[in-house]
């Protein structure tokens, strides 16, 4: 018998020695290629038995190094990292999978290089997941922006390293300038760095100095891509489509929005921020960054980049939800990070699929071609689908939570917003199948996308659709989320 | 200059006396002014006046590098190797009661023997830098 | 025996590379010069450690040479403080030697060789002396040792680059004027209490408020400290000097010169003035703290913009000690804590990027820049992937050294309610990591010329130690922690 | 305030001295002339101390067989006389260093130096002269 | 009294004229020998303080072997100082702060020659009780020299010591038929 403990192990520390392995057994490529899909199989059973532990509401925690008084490392099991935790290892086989049939049909440099930091990347991003307390939470925020670094400059031209710089001072640079003195000014007022399901600030912070330090936070954190620190994202496009997939859908972002959403909720608490109002000024800000970077997604002709700004519209969503401050909003919040991440990986597959398969990168080039490869068009379909919230596609649970969210708490504005960037999705996402279906073909172009490549896209994609039949037990989770103890 | 008899001759009957008057220096420290360092520095000057006459190579014939340089370091390893030895006999570094029978006897030992330490390393250092200095050619540099 | 040895380990650890020295002048052979070399810093380490023992017993060890008892005599103090940088000097030293043994020869002619490792001892020694006395004359003596014999070794580099020769004249000069300001303000002192042992002198000044030649005689001491602690405007002696001296003598300056005398500034601040509260408040505030803070930035910026690798880091070294006398300044118990723990940290990963760099330069005719590095980092990956995890340890990168120290520093700057400073040291870490990228990118990104090398593991080794050492204390640094604690509850009390 | 500057006008001679052999060291820009003016600067800080240790109608700290005498205070002297020797010290190594920087340059003078050191330098940075590695088999 | 008062006005007002010689005078050779004289006065000087000891010593160290290293140096150094471009107001400016702060705080520095003085009544008075009954030798200096504070002059002879290896490592003649240039042992080649 496993214990928990155990599980957690597994879990975090399987992409671990994929990364590690990988240089060694450099000489065996089919070996090479297929460890980080095996490691993904034996991490994503450990996140669901860790799951269904969540479900249990057992309290699990496991301190690893204890660095000095008052500071360790250590994980422990909250309902929200259970949901990234699996979303984080399952998604990672099929973009393991799909990095394979992308690396081989595009032929790729420094291959070795490349599975060994997704591997790494992915395992800071479970390390987040399950990270016990705020040090060890900053720490794997910090090892995840470091290991993606050599995969947004996998190509080594100038470019690339331009983006990197850039990818690198924002994430870096906000990180340490702000979230880490945030994460101290909470260590030294709570004199702990834990974190609790109510919060930890309430009765111990000064009210008047509570939005400056959510201000700290929200900004420190730059994964989540808030509006002025969006621009990294739209940069790290350089990399191959496997990283944007990572970086958008499983790792790198979401780790972005989960820390925004464990910090307004077990750092802040909801109450505490409903009581204080501390997190207005972040609704405006949220909403604003969701309309806007909609509206540039629109003008956006490359499809990488369109599906960029679409996705800081869609994390401002979640960090909407959570600073709305109330349960239903923030159950939606944390949903949406589900449903996203499977709706928003399809299409970037799609994206990848189309540069390795025509070398298409403009949406503009994509005209008539829908029934030179009809599968893939169709799964870009469904993930869009997914993604405006239509049901029976599974994006439309977490809109429906967070419309609630907004409804109770009042903000009839925000309520809006949702509507008015729905209708804003809709608009440039559904471009896409429209053109390839029903414009006139300018030219022939011959699209062969690999099986490798192929397959996961449309398993992805029939997960968007699977989710929405089976959100129960993680609408269980984030309601245990939002209880209080 | 070499070649000037009244100053060669001079030299020669001085270098003598010189030395003497260090060693007076060096000793008498204890009841007059003097000690290792003004002894040092006169015994010093004996040799730099007998290599300012005869010439460098002259005074290094009399008083060779080498030597000079096991002086210079030696001076130094007295005056620790006291203080080792008190060290050893169980005292504090430097402590010179116990080097003697009665403690002012162990302090005139100690006193004279770490004067005589100051007083080479002193000599032979400045023997040395006169050396360094007058024989640095920039000719033969590079 | 055991007796004897246990006795005068506070002496011993100081004559231990000072007879050494003496020895080792007198000795032709490259090899045997550098054995005795390295067995005297390792007896020294490991006296050290023997001492660090003994202060966990007695804490507090008073060590009257020649059995005149102080104010008397002279005075070996060393307590839960001075215990730290005896530590950081031995250590330090004994890893450079090590590291000194390839690349010594390569440097300097084979004929003076003996003398540079004699010099070097000397150094070492003149450090160790200057952190254990408990006399304030005494200091000035060893201060002279030390900085004669880096002088002379920062002037041996002169064989690569001429430029080193200025770079030691400027060093003795500077050196030489703040030696002599710290003695007029020892003369001062001594002026007006008659003593020169430091705690007598603590206990006698302490009914001397507002005395003029008490101030005055305070602020030469300080200012003379300040220019050999390379504190920011006194600092343009350092960047020179280290970027010009022999590889070895850089790793050694670099990790342990300035560090002998940034303790002697929290000692003169916190332990000899302690009674002079507002003198020292006042001193803090308005001088230590602005100057702290300009040279945090000014070291950094002109980090960035240097292509000389060496001087970068030496740039970067007065940005590092900008922290240290930051965390002094604010005053409190935990920054001064603080202030510790990143001088052993600092200590550790300057040590590893220096030697890093001149085992990359090594390579290199003449000087290491930031355009022929390109490549370097693919062509011995060893050195590289050492001087990455330093460089990530300097930036303050969790899981390493430098971030305990960050961690401690902002800490103790936020609990003291000056948020604001906490900001600045984070805006001036994160723009160090600029110039650090900048090195790495290029070595690693930057096609160079396709060259192999094979590295040598006498080189590399001191560095995997030393690297080890980073990381090792980012992952268990309660020991750091705990003995900075300690330091810092003995130079201020109960005090604050 | 006439009597008691009468009691340490002497200091002040001496901070003059000090002051003017500092001026040598930071104001002039002739190598040689630094050292001459780091001398003149400690031999006016021994004086400074040797003032210290004067008494009015004392002796030289040497014992005589007279009960009552005076003696000045002998611990100045002491660690002067040891300051003297470290002076000296200071002296050689900056004489020899000044020496070597004259035949690596063949000038003393600062301004001089400086201007070679910075052309130096950007050859070596801009024009990347010392980029080749020695290359040994 | 007097006659003290006046043999220490004569040596001091020769001591300013000397300083202020060595900023005027550009010709080394002056400067060295005004330097010599400087150092000399300075021994009559501590004559007069009653510092017989460091007299001898100034005598002979600074004013004889420094002289004799200037002279020795100066043979290879060029004869004359050229005027600098930069401006010397900066460092006069300071030196006048420096200076300014000195005198102000010499209001509070004891009176010369008191007996009074802490500095009289602290420790110095067991030095000379303790060279006569613990040490039994005339010349306190010497004891307090070689033994009170032994170890400073043990630091001292260090110095002197490390300043001689110094310079002989700094002044070292360098083999003509062999530069050192020797070959490192680590291995790099080409990569084709």
């Amino acid at each position: 018998m496993i214990t928990i403990e155990n599980f957690i192990l597994i879990t975090i520390l399987s992409p671990l020695i994929v990364s590690i392995l990988t240089p060694f057994i450099s000489k065996s490529t089919i070996l090479r290629d297929f460890l980080g899909p095996i490691g993904g199989v034996i991490s994503s059973w450990g996140a669901f038995n860790i799951m269904s532990s969540a479900l249990n509401n057992q309290n699990i925690t496991l301190e690893i190094v204890k660095i000095a008084e008052g500071i360790s490392i250590g994980f422990e099991i909250t309902p929200l990292g259970a949901i990234f935790g699996l979303v984080a290892s399952f998604l990672w086989i099929f973009a393991a999978i799909y990095s394979v049939g992308y690396m081989r049909g595009n032929k790729e440099k420094n291959q070795t290089r490349f599975y060994a930091f997704y591997a790494m990347a992915v395992h800071a991003a479970l390390c987040i997941a399950y990270a016990g307390d705020l040090l060890t939470l900053f720490i794997f925020y910090e090892v995840l922006t470091f290991s993606t670094y050599p995969l947004v400059t996998h190509k080594q031209n100038e470019m690339a390293q331009k983006a990197g710089r850039l990818y690198m001072s924002i994430l870096v640079g906000s990180s340490v300038i702000l979230l880490l003195p945030a994460i101290i000014w909470v260590w030294v007022t709570t004199g702990s760095l834990e974190m609790s399901q109510n919060g930890v600030l309430d009765g111990k912070l000064d009210v008047a100095y509570a939005p400056l330090l959510l201000a700290m936070f929200v900004f420190g954190i730059g994964k989540a891509a808030l509006m002025p620190i969006h621009k990294w994202l739209p940069a790290a496009m350089v990399a191959p489509t496997p990283v944007s997939a990572l970086l958008h859908a499983v790792a790198v972002v979401k780790a972005g929005v989960f820390t925004m959403l464990i910090v307004l909720t077990n750092v802040f608490g909801i109450d505490f921020l409903a009581k204080t109002g501390a997190s207005e000024w972040l609704i405006w800000l949220a909403s604003f960054t969701l309309l806007v970077t909609s509206i540039i997604a629109i003008y956006k002709d490359d499809l990488k980049a369109r599906l960029a700004y679409s996705t800081i519209s869609q994390l401002s969503y979640i960090t909407l939800g959570g600073a709305l401050a109330t349960s239903m909003a923030t159950q939606g919040a944390a949903l949406h990070i589900i449903t996203h991440a499977a709706g928003k990986i399809t299409l970037f597959f799609v994206a990848g699929a189309l540069y390795v398969g025509a070398k298409i990168t403009k949406i503009s080039d994509l005209n008539g071609h829908g029934l030179s490869a009809p599968l893939i068009f169709l799964a870009f379909f469904i993930g869009s689908l997914s993604i405006i919230g239509v049901p029976p596609m599974t994006g439309s649970w977490s809109k429906f939570f967070l419309m609630l969210g907004a409804a109770n708490s009042g903000y009839v504005v925000v309520i809006g917003v949702f509507c008015i960037s729905t209708i804003l999705n809709a608009f440039y996402l559904m471009e896409i199948p429209a053109r390839a279906f029903f414009f006139k073909k300018e030219r022939d172009i011959h699209v062969k996308i690999p099986k490798l490549i192929l397959i996961p896209t449309l398993i992805t994609s029939f997960l968007t659709i699977l989710l929405f039949f089976f959100i129960e037990p993680f609408q269980n989770l984030t309601s245990m989320m939002v209880s209080k103890i | 200059m070499h070649n000037n008899p009244i100053l060669r001759i001079s030299t020669k009957i001085l270098f003598a006396p010189i030395i003497l008057f260090g060693l007076y220096v060096q000793f008498h420290g204890d009841f007059g002014p003097g000690g290792g360092f003004q002894a040092g520095v006169i015994v010093a000057s004996a040799f730099i006046l007998y290599s300012l006459v005869f010439g460098i190579e002259a005074g290094k014939k009399l008083f060779p590098s080498n030597i000079n340089l096991i002086l210079l370091a030696l001076g130094g390893i007295i005056y620790g190797g006291v203080g080792i030895v008190s060290m050893l006999l169980g005292d504090e570094f430097l402590a010179y009661n116990i080097l003697g029978s009665s403690p002012q006897s162990g302090q005139h030992i100690g006193i004279l023997l770490v004067e005589f330490g100051v007083g080479l390393t002193v000599s032979n250092v400045m023997i040395a830098l006169f050396n360094a200095f007058a024989s640095y050619d920039k000719i033969k540099e590079k | 025996m055991i007796d004897i040895l246990t006795k005068n380990l506070p002496i011993l650890v100081v004559l231990c590379p000072l007879i050494t020295s003496l020895f080792v002048v007198l000795i032709p052979n490259i090899f045997f010069s550098w054995i005795s070399t390295t067995l005297s810093t390792f007896l020294t380490f490991l006296f050290s450690i023997l001492l660090y023992q003994e202060i966990q017993i007695h804490s507090h060890i008073s060590y009257a040479l020649g059995k005149w008892l102080p104010p008397i005599g002279i005075e070996y103090i060393i307590d839960k403080v001075a215990i730290i940088p005896i530590v950081i000097i031995s250590g330090i030293s004994f890893i450079a030697t090590i590291f000194a043994y390839k690349i010594m020869p390569e440097e300097i002619e084979k004929k003076s060789i003996s003398k540079v490792y004699s010099l070097w001892l000397l150094a070492i020694a003149g450090l160790l002396g200057l952190v254990t006395t408990g006399d304030a004359f005494n200091l000035f003596v060893f201060l002279e040792i030390s900085s004669l014999a880096s002088v002379a070794l920062v002037a041996m580099g002169a064989q690569k680059d001429k430029q080193a020769l200025v770079a030691a004249y400027n060093y003795l000069i500077i050196g030489a004027v703040g030696a002599t300001l710290y003695v007029i303000g020892v003369g001062l002192l001594y002026g007006i209490t008659g003593t020169l042992n430091m705690e007598d002198l603590t206990d006698r000044i302490s009914d001397l408020n507002n005395n003029k030649a008490l101030i005055a005689g305070f602020g030469f001491m300080i200012i003379g400290i300040m220019v050999k602690a390379a504190v920011f405007p006194l600092h343009i002696w350092l960047p020179r000097a280290y970027a010009y001296a022999p590889s070895a003598v850089s790793v050694l300056l670099a990790a342990t010169a300035t560090k002998a005398s940034l303790y002697i500034l929290a000692r003169i601040l916190f332990s000899v003035f302690e009674n002079s509260e507002n003198l020292i408040s006042n001193t803090l505030l308005y001088v230590i703290l602005p100057l702290s803070i300009i040279a945090m930035f000014a070291g950094t910026i002109m980090a960035i913009y240097e292509k000389d690798i060496k001087r970068l880091l030496a740039h970067s070294s007065v940005a590092q000690i900008g922290y240290i006398t930051l965390a002094f300044a604010i005053g409190t118990k935990a920054s001064i804590a603080a202030g510790f723990i990143h001088m052993f940290n600092h200590a550790i990963i300057k040590g590893g990027l220096f030697i890093a760099i001149t085992s990359l330069g090594f390579f290199i005719q003449k000087r290491v820049t930031i355009n022929n590095l390109s490549g370097l980092g693919r062509a011995m990956p060893i050195t590289f992937f050492c001087f990455v995890l330093c460089s990530l340890s300097l930036a303050g990168l969790p899981l390493t050294a430098g971030f305990i120290s960050k961690l401690y520093l902002i800490k103790a700057t936020i609990s003291s309610d000056a948020i604001w400073i906490a900001i600045l040291i984070l805006i001036s870490s994160a723009l160090s990591v600029v110039y650090l990228w900048k090195m790495i990118e290029v070595m690693w990104m930057r096609e160079g010329r396709k060259i192999v090398i094979k590295e040598n593991p006498t080189i590399y080794i001191s560095l995997i130690i030393i690297t080890f050492f980073n990381v090792y204390f980012g992952l268990d640094a309660s020991l750091v922690v705990n003995a900075s604690f300690e330091a810092a509850e003995k130079l201020i009390g109960d005090l604050k | 305030m006439i009597s008691s500057t009468i009691g340490i006008w002497n200091y002040w001679i001496v901070f003059c001295l000090m002051m003017i052999g500092l001026f040598l060291v930071m104001g002039r820009k002739n190598f040689l002339k630094k050292i001459v003016g780091l001398t003149i600067f400690q031999t006016s800080v021994f004086l400074l101390y040797i003032t210290f240790g004067k008494i009015k109608g004392g002796t030289p700290p040497i014992l005589n067989e007279s009960i009552d005498s005076i003696y000045s205070n002998p611990l100045p002297h002491v660690l002067i006389l040891t300051a003297i020797v470290v002076g000296v010290a200071t002296t050689a190594l900056g004489l020899s260093l000044v020496l070597r920087i004259n035949t690596e340059y063949g000038s003393i003078e600062e301004d001089d130096i400086s201007a070679q050191d910075l052309v130096d330098y950007h050859d070596d940075i801009e024009t990347g002269k010392s980029v080749d590695f020695k290359f040994k088999q | 009294m007097i006659s003290e008062l006046l043999i220490n006005a004569f040596l001091v007002t020769i001591m300013l004229s000397i300083a202020i010689a060595l900023i005027k005078t550009r010709t080394v050779i002056f400067t060295v020998i005004l330097t010599s004289a400087y150092s000399l006065v300075a021994a009559l000087m501590f004559i007069t303080l009653d510092a017989v000891d460091v007299a001898f010593t100034e005598a002979s160290v600074g004013a004889g072997i420094s002289t004799i290293l200037f002279l020795a140096a100066m043979a290879y150094l060029p004869k004359k100082e050229e005027k600098s471009i930069s401006s010397e107001f900066v460092p006069a400016l300071s030196c006048i702060i420096l200076g300014g702060i000195l005198i102000w705080c010499s209001y509070d520095l004891p009176e010369i020659g008191q007996l009074t003085a802490p500095i009289h009544q602290h420790i110095a008075p067991e030095y000379i009780k303790g060279s006569k009954e613990d040490i039994g030798i005339p010349n306190i200096v010497t004891s307090v020299l070689a033994s009170y504070r032994g170890y400073d002059t043990f630091g001292e002879t260090i110095v002197v010591f490390t300043a001689g290896v110094a310079v002989l490592a700094l002044l070292q003649k360098k083999d003509p038929a062999k530069k050192n240039k020797s070959k490192p042992k680590q291995k790099i080649r080409k990569n084709a």
